[in-house]
């Protein structure tokens, strides 16, 4: 049965929680798991939504769900899917779940993850990716982009924020030839859930990067939250695409698929001035950003075919 | 059954007797030969579990605390820097009263880089909620594996619990140890059962976050329960020493106390060469005493305000110093006796430091020390690195 | 206490010998034994040590022998200046030699070719093990049999076992045997008549083991 | 695995408690305790509410699925089809993102203190246009990352 609006669970799993208004991330976290069901068990280090949703007696997960140390999510997967499995306890309808942000990925959590899936631990990863550490306040990450401002690279007169480009995780996932992994943004909302849909069925390692804006950290109105996770997609700064690894495909290394490619990209400025971070920016940096996102689509649509 | 183990292969026979559904295993010198001996153990089917290969400690005991949220019993072992390396996780192990057990082969800590045995490790990560408990040879190293799991995930004590093996010294060291029946063990040992874990009738929220106003209560139970498990290891001795026929003595492991003037404290392998030396001296007339710490937390006031509450100078020989300070132990045992109003003179003693030998002569010169402070001798208080020739201390 | 220094290069099976030798003391003599290696960064080829100990009753000193009854090298060429310093008084050097020598204090047994008729290579670690019930009331030859049973695959018991007892019957039939029984035993806390009631029953179990307990080698690897 | 628990288990529906009905040394034993227990609101985080006008919703659905705190249910008749959307105010923190999605539009977001107090807008704006270096709003509590 495909997950849409009309047929997905009335449940709500993500609920009472004190994330900012207009999270993206609470958004992801919360259509995740309508999609994943009453059974899937949740595990989320140290990061917004962890710290939004865990606050006793305010437990905001209607789900069984449990906090892991920040670099453990992938760590505590395993350990939750090896205890499941060994005891022969759970419903034959269990995902098993973990709700990371950028930094609790692509910094500090990536060696755990990059053994679940070298083990092939039967875990979905999700990535919301607000693209800094919101939940301290707004510090860089290695997937902040090049020019956002943060309060670790803040602008100034010699620097206009982050200096270096987003690290390519999907990339460095896919590598390991993991059975399925997407990227995604909340903003084009069916084409996630059919993807947690998607991985919710594949056994073994599964990965899903999703675009998270956070209007606080981002600075925009929380209103726009969805608009701007929709032109991130538009303006190609993020993509939509999937990986099939050899388990999947019967082929060696796999198979990638970008699921939009658009003739043309809608400007970047408007959707840069849009946002608070990328204000000091000026024609040079726009430049460079265009360059980057230019280069990143030859390479996508060539090497990916 | 009768055999000749390392200390490693002992403490993994008496895993495998625990019947772990999760184990997570990493490697590293002196604990390396436990997860070996475990992974051929699932190999011929003598054990049947889910044995994670993990890239880090830090994964390992995350592992093991995510298995044990399901309700698994759980294993995991470490050593040295592997433990420093999964120490912020001990305690969301001990926080979230995870009964997880963990061998810790004790191992000294880098700079200087070394893989030999001192007790540096688990001693700088005490304060960590755990249960530590120290083994004295392989036999008891076995059975604490099966202790270790009765207490840890006693209803009245639910914490993980670190079972301390000298590294070498008892690791790679070839002894005779007698190995449980299956049978037996499974009559001390029933499977575990918790209601703190995923529940798919009744969902529950796991490791969560407790402000400012409901903080102290977790901490409070924590601390509360940890000195619970002082009664709960004397009643798992008690059923131990029925199925199995071997008697342990609780928190400590007292030789020769009761009419000691002068006690010496130790703990794990070394108590044995101290014994030796106590012998020597009664023989010459001297009293002298031996008190091997087993139990580390809970701290075990009452039994050292009992066994040295008659002697007259008090050392504590340790594999450890905290830089500054004095010994952990040291610093552990004269806070205990000073609660319980006990004041002797002392001396802390630091020997065994990266697998330095601890000599029988020094053990000779610790008691003499001892013996010359309970007849007023010498100063109290002084920390003395054994080894370190006279006329060194001040070279550079 | 009765204790043994090996000395080997990593990989020639000190460790395996010195462990073999502590099981046929704890499983079959009944007595008390511990057996450890020395460890360091040192990889296969390098010197390596390692110690067994045999008492009556329980060993509390778990340090490293620097005083040996009996201090064995595997390797001729391993032997330095002041390698007796290692001797206990009295106490007896074996040594893996072609070489006829006339030093009171050495024993030299040509272990690569007793090794080396059985096996076709040479592998010297359980020659000394045959050799020491010829030397030492402590443990018997039969002692040895059950100890390599306890700790070796059973694919390597057979000739092992043809190894020890031709190694037992070659230092048996030397003039050094009988003498150096004497200072040994002087050497050795053992109460031996005690120790022999035990055996028989010791050695069954023993035998029992080598169905599962297949030991191995660990020396240096470790690291 | 088994099929345990796949009928017996209750649909989940957060509802608000009266605070804790257990002693500390009932939950502080462990830290386990009951999935969706919410004992406190998120009313009084929203300064603008979101209106539905139900007379030209078109039952897209946009809105639900895009609201961040899943505050926006589903009004079902005794056949389960859905008829209606409805706003839970308990719980909306009146970020707007509903309204923005709307595509007919039929929602507007009203002033929640309209003729109470002028002050109201202000806050509003100062909730949603926070820049970056700006000092983080509520959802920084709880520290270090």
């Amino acid at each position: 049965m495909t997950v849409n609006a009309r047929t997905i669970t009335d449940e709500e799993f993500f609920y009472g929680h004190k994330a900012c208004p207009g999270c993206g991330g609470a958004l992801a976290v919360r259509q995740a798991l309508k999609v994943l069901g009453p059974h899937a068990v949740a595990a989320l280090p140290a990061g917004c939504m962890s710290a939004t949703g865990f606050n006793f007696p305010q437990l905001a997960f209607g789900n069984n769900a449990m906090i892991t140390p920040f670099a453990a999510t992938a760590a505590v997967l395993s350990g939750i899917e090896a205890g499941l499995r060994a005891q022969g306890a759970a419903p034959e309808d269990v995902t098993v779940v973990g709700f990371a942000g950028d930094g609790g990925t692509a910094d500090i959590g990536l060696q755990a993850l990059s053994g679940a899936i070298d083990r092939n631990d039967d875990v979905l990863y999700i990535c919301y990716d607000n693209e800094a550490y919101m939940n301290t306040g707004i510090q860089k990450s290695s997937l902040t982009p090049f020019g956002a401002s943060t309060t670790t690279t803040p602008t100034g007169k010699r620097e206009h924020g982050c200096l270096t480009q987003k690290k390519s995780l999907f990339d460095i996932v896919a590598a390991h030839r993991i059975p399925y992994a997407a990227t995604a943004s909340v903003g084009y909302l069916n084409d996630f859930t059919k993807k947690v849909e998607r991985a919710r069925d594949i056994k073994g390692t599964r990965f899903i990067h999703v675009m998270a804006p956070c209007p606080v950290g981002w600075g925009f109105p929380s209103a726009d939250m969805v608009d701007v996770a929709k032109e991130v997609v538009d303006t190609g700064l993020w993509y939509l695409a999937e990986y099939e690894g050899p388990a999947l495909t019967g082929t060696p290394g796999g198979a990638f698929r970008l699921n939009r490619d658009p003739k043309q990209f809608k400007p970047i400025e408007p959707y840069l001035r849009r946002q608070g971070r990328f204000s000091a920016d000026d024609g040079a940096d726009l430049a460079l950003i265009e360059r980057a996102r230019d280069e990143r689509w030859s390479y996508m649509r060539e090497t990916w075919g | 059954m009768r055999k000749f183990l390392s200390g490693n292969e002992a403490f993994a026979e008496g895993v495998r007797l625990a019947r772990p559904q999760v184990i997570s295993a990493y490697p590293i010198t002196p604990q390396t030969t436990v997860v070996e001996a475990l992974a051929s153990m699932v190999e011929d089917g003598s054990l049947a579990c889910e044995y994670l290969h993990v890239e880090s400690e830090h994964t390992a005991l995350s592992a093991a605390i995510g298995a044990s949220a399901t309700g698994a019993r759980t294993f995991t072992a470490t050593s040295s820097q592997g433990l420093l390396y999964m120490a912020e996780c001990l305690t969301y192990a001990s926080g979230g009263r995870f009964p997880i057990v963990m061998m810790n082969a004790n191992r000294a800590l880098a700079l200087p880089w070394n893989i030999y045995g001192d007790q540096r490790d688990s001693l700088s990560l005490l304060d960590h909620g755990w249960i530590q408990v120290y083994a004295e040879n392989n036999q008891e190293a076995l059975d604490l594996a099966l202790m270790a799991y009765a207490v840890a995930e006693d209803p009245r004590v639910s914490l993980p619990v670190m079972v301390n093996v000298d590294g070498f010294a008892l690791t790679h060291t070839y002894e005779s140890v007698e190995v449980p029946t299956a049978d037996e063990a499974d009559a001390f040992l029933p499977p575990y059962r918790t209601a703190n874990k995923f529940d798919f009738e009744n969902p529950v929220n796991i490791g969560y976050s407790a402000g400012p106003d409901f903080n102290r209560y977790y901490q409070y139970w924590h601390h509360r329960d940890l000195l619970a498990a002082e009664a709960v290891v004397e009643e798992v001795e008690a059923l131990f020493a029925e199925v199995f026929g071997r008697a342990y003595p609780g928190m400590v492991d007292a030789y020769l106390c009761e009419d000691a003037d002068f006690v010496l404290v130790t703990l794990g392998s070394a108590a044995g060469l101290a014994r030796d030396v106590a012998d020597e001296l009664r023989a010459q007339g001297k009293r002298a005493g031996v008190l091997r710490i087993r139990y580390l937390r809970p701290m075990p006031d009452a039994a050292l305000a009992r066994a040295l509450a008659d002697a007259a100078a008090v050392g504590v020989l340790e594999q450890d110093i905290s830089f500054g300070g004095t010994g952990t132990v040291y610093a552990n045992v004269l806070a205990s006796l000073a609660r319980a109003g006990i004041a002797r003179p002392s001396a802390n003693f630091i020997g065994g430091l990266g697998g330095d030998d601890i000599s029988r002569e020094a053990v000779r010169g610790a008691f003499a020390r001892l013996e010359a402070l309970a007849a007023g001798e010498g100063a109290s208080g002084e920390v003395v690195f054994l080894g370190i020739e006279e006329g060194e201390e001040d070279q550079r | 206490m009765l204790e043994f220094i090996w000395h080997a290069r990593g990989g020639q099976g000190a460790f395996t010998a010195a462990r073999c030798l502590g099981a046929a003391a704890a499983l079959s003599a009944g007595a008390y034994a511990l057996a450890f290696p020395t460890f360091g960064p040192e990889r296969r080829g390098a010197p390596m040590r390692a110690f067994t100990k045999i008492d009556t009753a329980p060993i509390g000193d778990r340090s490293a022998v620097h005083r040996a009854a009996f201090v064995i090298y595997l390797d001729e060429t391993l032997v330095e200046d002041g390698w007796e310093d290692e001797l206990a008084p009295g106490g007896l050097m074996l040594l893996n030699t072609k070489r006829a020598l006339d030093d009171p204090r050495i024993l030299g047994i040509d272990a690569d070719g007793i090794s080396a008729a059985v096996l076709g290579r040479p592998i010297p670690n359980t020659v000394f093990l045959g050799a020491i019930p010829a030397l030492t009331a402590a443990v018997t030859i039969e002692d040895i049999h059950a100890g390599i049973c306890a700790t070796m695959p059973s694919k390597l018991h057979e000739k092992n076992l043809r190894i020890v007892d031709a190694a037992f019957a070659e230092v048996a039939s030397r003039e050094i045997a009988a003498t150096r029984d004497l200072v040994a035993a002087e050497q050795a806390a053992t109460d031996v008549t005690a120790v022999l009631s035990e055996k028989d029953a010791m050695f069954s179990l023993a035998a029992e083991m080598l169905v599962e307990g297949e030991g191995r080698d660990f020396d240096v690897r470790d690291c | 695995m088994s099929a345990i628990a796949s009928q017996s288990r209750r649909p989940f529906t957060p509802t608000l408690r009266e605070g804790l009905a257990v002693r500390p040394s009932q939950f502080a034993r462990s830290t386990c305790f009951e999935a969706g227990h919410l004992t406190s609101v998120n009313a009084g985080w929203r300064s603008v509410r979101p209106v539905i006008d139900a007379e030209q919703c078109t039952l897209c659905l946009n809105c639900y699925m895009y609201c961040p705190d899943g505050t926006i249910a589903k009004v079902r008749d005794d056949e389960g089809a859905c008829v209606a959307v409805v706003v839970d105010y308990d719980f909306c923190k009146g970020c707007g993102v509903c309204a923005k999605v709307c595509p007919v539009p039929c929602i507007a977001m009203v002033d929640e203190h309209a003729g109470e107090n002028e002050g109201a807008s202000e806050t509003a704006e100062t909730l949603d246009e926070t820049s970056p270096s700006a000092e983080m709003g509520p959802a920084t509590e709880g520290g270090a990352a």
